[in-house]
């Protein structure tokens, strides 16, 4: 399940999947913009038919945060 | 095709795009008063596959107004041929939006005026800085009103401000052949504000088209670029078998197939209204199916329910042959490139082979839910056109009277005679008002007897008609069958010593006539009368111009360098059997 | 409420609903030209939730014109107080709606008269032959046009038809009070006609709405039973903390709290907004929150991005009591029923408490994210007003001038000196086109002060109105803070020897200032005038109309049988401090 | 699987689902109506989440069908 998250994520900020990883941020992927992290968000909320609530999505800082909110929405990764 | 793929497809796609090589081109601005990330990405991936090589521009964030205003911005600089300027509802509303009571009835007028002549300001200014089409994406109509119930009753409520903004503007840029409208709200509509709207998101980022729906947004911006770039289909061709009509004749006879009445049978008759809809609108229809020939048009010809007839179609294959040589053959005898045909068959079999033979036609992937079939074929946006011309209008009867003339052909047997019984008669007619966007869709889409295959748009050939030393004209070509309409075209550069032609095209239907001959005669005969001696053309050879390859040649001209060059005093090859009126 | 409920669940409970013995009642026809099948049962249901007996009628399949035609049809005999009339496009445009170019410009005009004057004439008849109100759901503009992107530069293409056919109508109806249009364009723009319309039940039984947006389409036709059975909601009051801006000021303080900005804090000004465009429209505003006075007011009256204000607010309880206790004093205090408020809360505890104690309230069910708010309060459908009067335009600022009263009151600290202060002011007037709605909507909106609460529509008043055999007048407020509006009326019943109080009320933001008493006065000195010496009135107790019972004995009334009665030879009980102004 | 077939259709249909087998047809079950045939069928899809084309629906004449029918896109009932 943790590789379905990193598949995504790789899949929409277009980066080798390796180089992907908990501590991942915008700080340290330049490809993660503000743009394409909405991006992400849209596809996480149909992929697994979730919604997420606005002020969660502002929480979110680096991968292991995805993962927090996935868990909150029952998605166990 | 991608249709229904994901924003994040169309992003990613969009980084892998290398230089394209297509012939067509094009160079497309979209500005926004909203966040418009992802647009010009889906759009350049959409025109790839379109095998179109597009460049975009994006506005910077409702930077539109500083862009469009100031002459020397980067917008003008990118020197766009279409501008897509979208602004959304709430930005130009602003507070009124949310509180249009704040406003008496009187302050609500004025607002509108203001709104209209901001808005048409903008484009009128982009128009008269630039050569680019622009498509204003009008208004949405708010889903909501504080109003309630009432709103319908007001003398000017907030939809009604919203309305009138668009009516008016519609009405400003009427004539103006570079101004088209995408109707914004035919979109929301379509797919409900419910889901193009996304709260999230515009609270995050200010979008106003949800994440989910860009793609499908730019699918209605796709259809100005395919029209304006000249990418439109011209001719449908049908299967009939659980295509036009449900059942198969062969077997179920005339009176079992389903065809109104029932369920399947109302799918397939509103089916073919749609189809009658675009045929009354000049997109051709013909037939390309395996049956008995007197078996099936039997039901074209007598079916009651049937909505379509003979006359509709303009080719009919109905035979054993496998379809791609009718295909061909359909090609062939209308006259129009592999790559105009939309192909509609049930069976995927015959769908996957064809796709297979012929790559440039599109054939459909239709769904084994008939009901489904008339919105698959209204979904397709291929058909659209950036402005219908009247020869669009006539091209079905013009069609017709090609058939006819085929017959009459095969009648009198001897070319030559056929050719003296036709009454051809020629109109050469300057370009004017009336004829400037036919010439100019002329140049977009003539493939096979076009010898430069320059394209221009209708600024350029309004441009040049007014320019004293170039010739714009058109020929008229009619016969004892009919009125084939504006049919050739030519432009021609005047300089002291001589003429060089840079266009000069034909219909492809009419080739093979003389009236091409008739047409450079005409260009001749007028540098005589201007003491030129000297005509000179090109021919720049392309993957479907063969047929004008050997034109100049036997008209007598010899090659020099890169031209073909003709001298004045020799004699002119001047087919006797055509009429040439000239209109100047 | 089930709202989310599907068909198949308002089909059974259709069947499960016993014979209402609820206080509004109403009969309701659908007439359709397409398949309404499941409309009836699903509005059945949706009445009985909200209290409303309602008995339905239904047209047979597309004999609406007969139903309306005929004066001795089914439908008229049913005597139906709503009547919607929903007709499909495709229906009334005909093969119009596919083919629209075998139209000239002149024959498509024509077409537009005729079927404007065709569709008002069944409305008008309607009306002339039944006190129905009519909703028109109006024509859906249709999605596609043959004409593709050109349809918007077409002088008069499909979608135009459809438009100039919808805006006639309203213009037609404009000055029918009883008639009202369906917005259904809205209606496809939120949920989209990609959902709305199901090819396949279209084919299989002409239904034009799917059977999955049935439900949702009966939410529209809700909108106007609830206003016309007067069942509209009166204020809204708020809670504070994360309901009217992100975070809590008692924890994060004035300068924290979320409020613009930021994505979170945009929401909560997107709601505020909404609720500013309701409160100038008439919907009363209060507040309901646990905090510290001070902190809080602070917020409203400084914080730089605060929309609502202070003024906007016509009862405020910033304090430590329980969130009921506050909503039976801000009931109080504005003298508007419990069942009248619509609740926010962002906590789901202080909900339960309030739902638990206070059932006829209307708690809303906020989700925990803020950005679905605005929405939410949109989609509430329960502030609709059949028509919007001067009165709902004014309230606003009446009551605040309430709020000034009371101070002004507590200021004077003796309540009879505080009345002669307050310089009373009544107009009596005969009931007229200005006034008639708003007397029918006193009828069916006051509880409180209403002697019989008899419920009238619009229509009845203006019958009694013109009858030479009654009175029909009300009462404009003045004060020294400002105008009322009309806020008391009277029916009186003229018979030979005694004159019959069929109705009496007054709105009960004003009992118990002598106004009711000088109303009174006046029937009796009209009476006297023309020598009728015997005035009857009955009181007619409900759950409401306490506050109304001792008047007529306090007044000098006696009790005979069921009536109230008064000789007019009797001293009259005519309040000092109020001045009347005739105005017959 | 059956039984949620039968649940559905009781519960559309507002029968006691004793009364439903495969051989349940309108012949035999007067709450079966035409309209209600098409509240069926929408229930249908949108429980399993499938679409039928407009020719299989017509050839539903008894409970039975629809399990054929339903077998065909992959639901096993």
């Amino acid at each position: 399940m943790n590789e379905k998250l990193y598949q995504i994520i790789s899949k929409v900020f277009n980066v080798e999947s390796s180089k992907i990883n908990d501590e991942t941020s915008p700080e340290n992927l330049e490809e993660w913009d503000s743009f394409n992290f909405y991006v992400l968000l849209d596809e996480l909320e149909n992929e697994f038919n979730i919604k997420f609530d606005l002020d969660e999505t502002l929480e979110i800082k680096k991968v292991e945060d995805f993962k927090e909110i996935l868990k909150k929405h029952g998605i166990d990764v | 095709m991608g249709k229904n793929e994901n924003l994040s497809y169309f992003l990613n796609e969009a980084k892998n795009i290398k230089t394209d090589n297509f012939e067509k081109k094009i160079r497309i601005a979209i500005l926004g008063s909203s966040t418009i990330n992802g647009y010009e990405e889906t759009i350049r991936v959409k025109c790839h596959q379109k095998k179109i090589a597009c460049r975009t521009y994006n506005s910077n964030y409702n930077q539109y107004n500083q862009e469009i205003l100031k002459k020397d911005s980067k917008f003008y600089e990118f020197k766009p041929d279409i501008t897509f300027l979208i602004l959304d509802v709430r930005h130009v509303l602003g507070e009124i939006f949310f509180t249009p009571y704040s406003l008496s009835e009187l302050e609500k007028k004025e607002f509108v005026k203001n709104k209209v002549r901001e808005i048409t300001n903008l484009i009128k200014t982009i128009i008269n800085h630039s050569k680019s089409h622009v498509i204003f994406s009008d208004l949405q109509i708010p889903t909501y009103s504080p109003y309630g119930i009432n709103e319908q009753k007001q003398e000017f409520g907030l939809k009604q401000i919203v309305k009138n903004i668009n009516e008016k503007i519609k009405l400003e840029i009427k004539n103006e052949d570079l101004v088209s409208i995408l109707d914004f709200n035919e979109f929301i509509q379509k797919y409900g504000e419910e889901n193009i709207f996304n709260y999230k998101q515009y609270f995050s980022g200010d979008m106003k088209i949800s994440i989910e729906f860009i793609p499908k947004f730019i699918d209605e911006l796709m259809k100005f670029v395919n029209a304006i770039t000249g990418s439109t289909k011209k001719c449908i061709v049908l299967d009939l078998d659980n295509t036009l009509w449900g059942g198969v004749i062969g077997e179920d006879g005339f009176d079992k197939i389903k065809l109104g009445d029932d369920p399947i049978g109302r799918s397939f008759v509103e089916f073919q209204k749609r189809l009658l809809a675009l045929n009354q609108r000049g997109i051709i229809l013909a037939i390309n199916s395996k049956n008995n020939f007197d078996d099936a048009i039997k039901v074209i010809n007598e079916h009651p329910n049937m909505i379509l007839r003979r006359e509709n179609f303009s080719s009919i294959k109905i035979n054993w042959n496998d379809k791609v040589s009718n295909l061909r053959e359909i090609s062939k005898e209308l006259n129009i490139g592999i790559d105009s045909l939309v192909f509609f068959d049930d069976d995927q079999i015959n769908r996957e082979f064809v796709k297979n033979q012929l790559s440039d036609i599109l054939v459909v992937d239709l769904p084994t839910d008939s009901s489904i079939y008339p919105k698959i074929l209204t979904e397709l946006n291929v058909f659209e056109l950036i402005k219908i011309t009247d020869e669009d209008l006539k091209r079905r009867d013009m069609y017709s009277q090609q058939q006819e003339r085929n017959e009459f052909k095969n009648e009198v047997g001897d070319f030559n005679e056929f050719l003296k019984k036709m009454d051809i008669e020629i109109k050469i007619k300057k370009a004017d008002n009336f004829s400037i966007s036919r010439i100019s869709q002329l140049t977009l889409k003539t493939n096979q007897f076009n010898l430069t295959t320059k394209r221009y748009k209708e600024n350029e050939i309004e441009l040049f008609s007014k320019d004293e030393n170039k010739i714009v004209e058109c020929a008229e070509v009619k016969d004892k069958f009919g009125d084939n309409g504006i049919t050739g075209a030519y432009i021609v550069e005047k300089k002291e010593n001589e003429w060089i032609i840079d266009t000069f095209l034909l219909s492809c239907r009419i080739i093979g006539r003389g009236i091409e001959d008739s047409m450079l005669s005409e260009i001749i005969e007028k540098a005589r009368k201007q003491n030129v001696k000297i005509i000179k053309g090109k021919f720049i050879p392309t993957q479907k111009n063969k047929p004008a390859k050997n034109f100049y040649e036997n008209f007598g001209f010899s090659l020099e360098e890169d031209f073909w060059v003709f001298n004045t005093d020799n004699t002119i090859n001047k087919p006797e059997h055509i009429k040439v009126i000239k209109n100047e």
